[in-house]
């Protein structure tokens, strides 16, 4: 029989609001295996956490029950306790009664109920608890860094600067990402290619990065600390050593009409290109869509200018597997597709552009060499008008943007609206605005500074439709505070489109087997304590694929993943998950029902000698599973027709003995 | 193919032609229109509160009707389409409406009918191509503005008929006829609508706007598929003259009365 | 089990680790209330749920039965929701062939994120299983108190 | 608020089917409204003074019957307020009152030209009558 | 009456025996009555000569007496397998419970076996022998003459819906191999989907209450061959060896249906041998409509080696919600 100690936390009043923490507490020490129950203002507090460590050693304790908030929040915490006062640390159990119970239900009455039968449903567990101890595994000292944009750069310098190596997959032709294709950042205005390059630079001469461009990841499995990744190079038709990056072919190749995609199609580039002239890696790849050679096998122009050979039109996509002892993810942000939002005319009007687009238009690298002209007739607009919020806090019934706030679209469009007004004075520049949120350092200042030193016309409302007629583009407008409807013949709009995941990463989130959010956003292992790890060990998220962010907090987010995954790589061993299945082999069939189901390859078969009643020793085939690599999922234990399969920590017994206690 | 058809009050009296240039093209492309028996007027306009009942039945009884026989329900007036469709949808996704609608009808109705606007019944069912194939006299040079207006697009999550903001299927089909499709930012503006009834001018001011956007981005003609939309642009003194998009079909189709 | 003359079900709700019981927290962070009649039990994935815990559930006087796990390719150890799907699926059908009503029963596919969807299947699935009053047909009387 | 208007305020956001504390108040409705110029309380105004149940001025108000039933207000906003089944909502409120027509059947002929279609006449009295 | 007759089957089992291909037969011998046919290891000629029998009545399916005969031993064993057998057969080697190299399999081809209720209700009890004469038995008793019924008319239900006459699996075949039939056998498990639920539970309590937990059903069911049963087990939290209560007994027979579901490969002897006639293969046979339905046409023993449908998976496969509804409307 367990002695079974209870400790009910009041979490100040958010628990004893609504639960009476007293009564929960008296009737607890009444079952079965219970000897002591009291209650605390804060368990987790050191206070608390010495009364359960003082009543373990006076109370010879053998399993304890905490009655708190939920174990996701300090399960680990009261594990650690116990640990320390000599108990085994999977003798806990903790009983949800704050999220679970006082955050959602009414009354005290109903709290206390529900807080009662909780604990004693817990009780009923640890009753049938045993002492755990976990499995080791060894770490392989190398990360994978999915995504190398600036989030991505960031992480994978981090941890080759500690020491550890690290792979970097880019499925585009060259790292940079968003932020290469951005002119100036705000609120500073310094010039995004300026800080970024040296950056890029320092990543292709690190010793201990390897960066694998035109690459996507394609497979990956194991777990924490021994994940199995299989990653496709895919061809791109120059060998990649031997090209120099002189771009001479890129000025030969006859097929000339291929929309630019660095550009956002603004203009055109050739079918073997180098993305842009800081491009790192630095080789040229062949568009194979476009490529007239791998089409028809004629042409042959690249091959014949390219003097150091490394045209190659038969390459093949390429399967490289590899070994990782972390792997985070850095996959980045797309602004969405306006096409649900043409009552702004961008599909009808070459006029109405996204605010990447404008971005490019204003990069001196851009199509029109940072000229901001029209793209329709490249003359000069006198009259701009930006619009905010175009998809972002769109409400889910309405089915057509996103729910959340992108985050970043206030302040870029102050500065496009600043920087415009500061290089054309002529130009009359319009923003309209639901709300212009500036929570940021030096933002608001930034945002004032466009208004009043710059005199950009900020106007609360909303456009509701844009109409090109003949070279101008017609702008019903709202005035929330004029309370006016305006009607401005414009020259260019500009629309500050919502931004969204990249699409690769919903098919890496499954690979992965971490989590995310309605929006396809990453979601963190927990929202406040650990935002850059996911809640799946070993695997970490940085930048904007985990929420939108700006560059100083993109950033901050990558140090902050590479910083969690130094501590990982540093260790020699991990401990495992000691909630793993267990196959009584007396009672094991052999029927391979759990084998088929295991999604780890975790159970192998072993011939097992049996003494018979009779004395003889019969020698029959088992299954057995192999610890380390067992996730502890328990889906064998229901596929296993004999019950011989088991799961430590939730075996059957446990959570018979919870279902009856609840409904009880 | 053989469909119900709901023509709708005003077709048998100020807009015969959309109804008699309706039925011949259909003729010709092996439709066959069966006019639902004793049908009754949809009431024009789609009544949004959902308390409305009785508003709503002409239309389940339509919509019933065809569902009985396994048959498409086809309209070709905007506004009967936009009422008919609106209400079908209210009996598939408003459970109160629908129960307090099924008190009134004999056979139980939740919404099995399928709803097409006779444009759409030539997109998805016969296709333009089809539609092209049969064409007689080409539309060439013809410079024809497509006026969406309300009805026929919005809202779009019912109507679900093409985007509502940048809408095609009109100007597919003037292509599909051989003409030249001028596309124009106010072809899925407000006329004015009922408007016109009680303040003229506000119906005026909305017309104009759509007939000057027209001719300004050089359209000889404007079709539409709506006899309010017709009435409110001729009588707001449109510079060109405005059809029912099933006059140009059955002229280029080889069927329209040289009167 | 009957408080103020008003049928209050019991309802025993099995959550995933990785997804409805964040979800179920996620509720709570947020305060969206949802019936006390609903009592959690944590599973490492839905596919630790034996059919076994559901019936005896029932058999000790739970009036319905609810699995959370989830969204099928979303799985945290990859296909066990997939196992879950297919068992539930056959376990649901037998014991709707047996008479017990399909209400009593369900599989919901709530996400760590989904908190308010969380809410709204405990609010919906505890009023459906009140309509249905007590589940007299699966109940073990020696197991009544 | 008093009762009367407290009841009245749930029937039009329960004959409606809208919610008006979706609205974020950015104004798109009226920046898409046709009819803005003819109407006293515009769109946005609706939802906001449904919503603090500030409706007597709106039911004495003209702007009623400036709405051309467009539905754009509908297909723009991005929250799925539906600021015109408000205004419809709001305007079955007055007409529904004995004798609160806004369009006689008695008044019709005077306002008709022969190029008129039914449908413009069926219309305005589903819309202005009951 | 069967095609093969007992002379021949005796005639092969000695050959077998006398030339060393194996060293005991697993038969049937009578038991206390002449309809009472009980399964029986043969190990000499002679007790065959005298013992064995063939008949109407050999219904008991003897796949999962090779568990523990191919235990005993490294030297092979004979089993005679009607069609119906060898699916269970199939069914026991995909979940290795024998092994194979130590039987030798003798199908034999089956005219479907005679069912005594029905037996007995036609000619009344105190049955003394019953003769096979073509197409008909005759049937002496102790009170009666004797009396003469179609062997058609004696069918045990599992046979008169009998889903296939072909062997699945045999190292020699005696006769002719039949064909997978295209049986109706899901009749009554629709009949009982057209029902409400109310009905259904009320058809099910009293069935299900005559259940005097004798545990027969299990012990002769070849998907039932645990090392240890769960309702043995006191650690699986499910085990209850005797009757307690109805309602015990519902879940009970819940639990094992849903053991043997996607394995059951439907031979029909859990009704067979059930003491009060509970038809139980109606829920066996609800689970595997619902399989065929739900997932695709899969029969359990058609194949040895196929991987059963409750330990596989589509990313597509319906939702639980969706199949309740359509495992009751599919015929509604």
């Amino acid at each position: 029989m367990q002695r079974i100690g209870v400790f009910v936390c009041w979490c100040g009043s958010n628990i004893a609001g609504t639960v009476d923490v007293q009564a929960v507490s008296d009737a607890l020490q009444n079952e079965p295996g219970v000897v002591f129950s009291t209650n605390y203002q804060y368990m987790c507090s050191q206070a608390g956490q010495d009364i359960i460590k003082n009543a373990i050693a006076e109370h010879k304790l053998t399993g304890i029950v905490v009655c708190s908030c939920s174990p996701r929040m300090h399960e680990a915490t009261f594990r650690k306790t116990a640990a320390a006062a000599g108990l085994n640390p999977y003798m806990v159990e903790i009983a949800n009664i704050r999220e679970q119970c006082s955050w959602v239900h009414k009354d005290m009455p109903t709290g206390t109920e529900k807080a009662i039968i909780l604990g004693k449903a817990a009780v009923a567990k640890v009753n049938l608890n045993a002492p755990l101890k976990p499995g080791e595994s060894p770490v392989t000292k190398r990360a994978l860094v999915i995504g190398g944009g600036i989030a991505g750069i960031q992480t994978a310098l981090d941890i080759a600067e500690a020491g550890f190596p690290v792979d970097i997959v880019e499925k585009k032709p060259t790292i940079g990402g968003k932020m290469a294709q951005l002119d100036k950042t705000f609120p500073t205005l310094d010039c995004a290619a300026c800080i970024l390059t040296p950056k890029m630079v320092d990543v292709a001469q690190n010793e201990n990065i390897r960066i694998f461009s035109y690459s996507e990841v394609e497979e990956v499995g194991g777990f924490v600390g021994n994940f199995d990744v299989k990653i496709r190079k895919k061809a791109r038709f120059v060998n990649e050593d031997i090209c120099t990056g002189c771009g001479i072919c890129t000025e030969k190749c006859p097929q000339k009409k291929v929309p630019n995609e660095f550009n956002l199609g603004m203009d055109n580039r050739r079918a073997i290109y180098i993305p842009f002239a800081q491009a790192v890696p630095k080789v040229a790849t062949i568009d194979a869509d476009y490529c007239t050679m791998l089409k028809t096998g004629k042409c042959g122009v690249c091959s014949k200018v390219c003097t150091a050979g490394a045209i190659d039109y038969t390459q093949k996509d390429e399967i490289i597997e590899e070994k990782y002892g972390a792997i985070v993810a850095a996959t980045g942000f797309n602004p969405i597709s306006m096409d649900k939002f043409d009552e702004y005319a961008y599909n009808q009007s070459k006029d109405v552009i996204t605010s990447l687009e404008f971005e490019r238009l204003t990069n001196a690298a851009g199509p029109s060499a940072g000229k901001l002209v029209r793209p329709s007739d490249g003359k000069h607009p006198h009259t701009i008008v930006f619009v905010q919020c175009v998809g972002s806090r769109c409400a889910a019934c309405a089915e057509k943007g996103k729910e959340y706030c992108s985050k970043i679209c206030c302040m870029y469009t102050a500065k496009h609206a600043m920087l415009t007004r500061d290089k054309y004075p002529d130009t009359d520049v319009y923003v309209f605005y639901i709300d212009v949120r500036t929570p940021g350092k030096a933002f608001d200042e930034f945002y004032r500074r466009a208004v009043e030193e710059y005199g950009v016309h900020y106007i609360k409302g909303m456009v509701g439709k844009v109409s090109p007629e003949g070279d101008k583009l017609m702008v019903q407008a709202s005035d929330l505070l004029a309370n006016k409807q305006l009607h401005i013949e414009a020259d260019l709009v500009v629309l500050a489109a919502a931004i969204e995941p990249d699409k690769s990463a919903r098919p890496l989130a499954t690979q992965l087997t971490a989590s995310m959010d309605t929006n396809d956003f990453f979601t963190e292992a927990h929202p406040k304590l650990r935002p850059v790890e996911s809640p799946t060990a070993g695997v970490f998220l940085s930048g904007t694929c985990q929420g939108p962010k700006d560059i100083p907090e993109t950033v901050s987010q990558a140090s902050a993943a590479a910083a969690k995954v130094i501590g990982l790589l540093a260790k020699d061993k991990l401990t495992g998950n000691p909630c793993v299945a267990a196959s009584d082999e007396l009672m094991c069939n052999v029927c391979s029902s759990c084998e088929r189901v295991c999604p780890y390859g975790a159970i192998t078969y072993v011939d097992k000698e049996f003494r018979m009643p009779d004395r003889t020793t019969r020698v029959r085939r088992v299954a057995s599973v192999n610890e380390a690599v067992c996730q502890g999922c328990g889906a064998c234990t229901v596929a296993c027709p004999s019950g011989a399969m088991d799961l430590k920590g939730f075996a059957t017994k446990q959570i018979i003995a919870e279902v009856d206690a609840i409904c009880r | 193919m053989k469909v119900s058809y709901f023509p709708g009050c005003t077709l048998k009296t100020k807009a015969k032609q959309l109804d008699k240039y309706t039925r011949k093209s259909a003729e010709v492309l092996d439709i066959t229109l069966e006019e639902i028996e004793n049908w009754q007027c949809c009431g024009g306009v789609f009544t949004t509160a959902r308390d409305e009942i009785a508003t709503k039945l002409s239309s389940v009884r339509a919509l019933s009707e065809a569902a009985k026989k396994d048959q498409i329900l086809v309209s070709v007036c905007s506004a009967c389409h936009n009422v008919i469709k609106q209400t079908n949808n209210a009996m598939q996704t408003d459970d109160e409406f629908n129960f307090r609608v099924n008190q009134y009808i004999d056979e139980e109705y939740n919404g099995e009918a399928k709803v097409m606007h006779f444009l759409e019944l030539l997109r998805d069912e016969v296709g333009f191509d089809k539609v092209a194939e049969k064409v007689k006299k080409s539309l060439e040079g013809k410079k024809v503005a497509a006026y969406y207006g309300c009805l026929l697009l919005r809202p779009s999550s019912v109507m679900q008929m093409d985007d509502p903001e940048n809408p095609t299927i009109i100007e597919d089909l003037i292509s599909a006829l051989g003409g030249e499709p001028v596309v124009y930012p106010y072809r899925n503006e407000c006329c004015g609508g009922y408007i016109a009834l009680e303040n003229p001018e506000s119906a005026k001011a909305r017309s104009n706007k759509v007939t000057e956007s027209a001719v300004k981005s050089g359209a000889e003609i404007i079709v539409t598929a709506c006899p309010l939309c017709k009435y409110n642009l001729e009588k707001n003194g449109s510079e060109i003259p405005v059809v029912y998009f099933t006059e140009l079909l059955a002229e280029a189709l080889g069927v329209k009365e040289e009167n | 089990m009957q408080i103020n003359g008003e049928f209050q079900p019991k309802i025993v709700a099995f959550c995933c680790n990785w997804c409805s019981y964040a979800g179920a927290d996620l509720a709570g962070n947020n305060r969206l209330a949802y019936p006390e009649n609903v009592k959690i039990i944590k599973v490492p994935c839905s596919c630790r749920v034996n059919p076994m815990f559901i019936l005896r559930a029932f058999q000790r006087g739970a009036d319905g039965v609810i699995l959370c796990g989830c969204h099928p390719g979303d799985c945290h150890y990859t296909s066990g929701n997939y196992y879950t799907r297919r068992r539930m699926a056959l376990l649901f059908s037998m014991l709707n062939y047996l008479g017990i009503e399909k209400e009593r029963t369900r599989v919901e596919w709530v996400s760590a994120a989904e908190g308010a969807k969380f809410a709204q299947t405990m609010n919906e699935f505890t009023e459906a299983v009140a309509a249905l009053g007590e589940n007299k047909r699966l109940e073990d009387l020696r197991c009544k108190k | 608020m008093n009762n009367s208007t407290e009841n009245l305020q749930k029937e039009i956001i329960r004959s409606s089917g809208v919610n008006p504390k979706k609205c974020m108040r950015c104004g798109k409705c009226s920046a898409t409204c046709p009819a803005y110029d003819e109407m006293e309380y515009h769109p946005h105004q609706f939802v906001y003074m449904v919503e603090n149940g500030d409706i007597q001025p709106l039911l004495e108000s003209k702007s009623l019957f400036q709405c051309l039933t467009c539905f754009a207000c509908i297909e723009r906003c991005p929250r799925g307020v539906e600021p015109a089944k408000l205004v419809e909502a709001v305007r079955l409120a007055v007409i529904r009152k004995q004798g609160a027509n806004h369009l006689k059947a008695d008044d019709i002929p005077a306002l008709l030209d022969e190029d008129m279609p039914q449908q413009a006449i069926v219309s305005a009295l589903r819309k202005y009558s009951k | 009456m069967q095609k093969v007759t007992c002379d021949t089957l005796v005639a092969k089992a000695c050959e077998l025996l006398e030339n060393g291909t194996v060293d005991r037969v697993l038969g049937w011998k009578n038991g206390e009555f002449v309809y009472d046919v009980t399964p029986a290891l043969f190990t000499t000629v002679d007790d065959i000569k005298s013992e064995f029998v063939f008949n109407d009545f050999c219904g008991a399916n003897f796949s999962k007496y090779l568990i523990e005969e191919t235990r005993k031993t490294e030297s092979k064993v004979l089993v005679f397998l009607k069609p119906c057998d060898t699916y269970s057969f199939n069914q026991l080697l995909t979940e290795h419970r024998f092994d194979r190299e130590k039987v030798y399999a003798l199908g034999i081809p089956c005219e479907g076996m005679a069912d005594i209720t029905k037996v007995k209700a036609a000619a009344g009890d105190g049955i003394t022998a019953i003769k096979a004469e073509g197409e008909n038995l005759v049937i002496s008793t102790l009170y009666d003459e004797d009396k003469t019924v179609a062997c058609a008319d004696m069918l045990a239900e599992r046979c008169m819906v009998c889903k296939s006459k072909k062997h699945v699996a045999y190292d020699e075949l005696l006769g002719e191999d039949g064909d997978v039939i295209d049986s109706n056998r899901f009749d009554e498990v629709e009949k009982l989907e057209a029902m409400t639920e109310d009905e259904r539970f009320a058809f099910w309590q009293n069935e299900l209450s005559r259940c005097i937990r004798c545990n027969a059903c299990r012990d002769v069911c070849p998907a039932c061959t645990c090392e240890k049963c769960v309702f043995d087990n006191p650690e699986s939290s499910v085990a209850n060896k005797a009757i307690s209560d109805s309602f015990e007994e519902k879940m009970f027979h819940i639990i094992r249906a849903f053991h043997v579901a996607g394995r059951c490969t439907d031979c029909g002897e859990c009704s067979r041998v059930c003491p009060q006639n509970i038809p139980l293969h109606l829920l066996n046979r609800k689970f595997i409509k619902d399989i065929n339905s739900f997932y695709g046409e899969y029969q359990a023993g058609a194949e040895a080696g196929s991987r059963a449908p409750l330990v596989d998976y589509t990313t597509e496969d319906i939702e639980p919600t969706d199949a309740v509804l359509k495992g009751a409307s599919d015929n509604a």
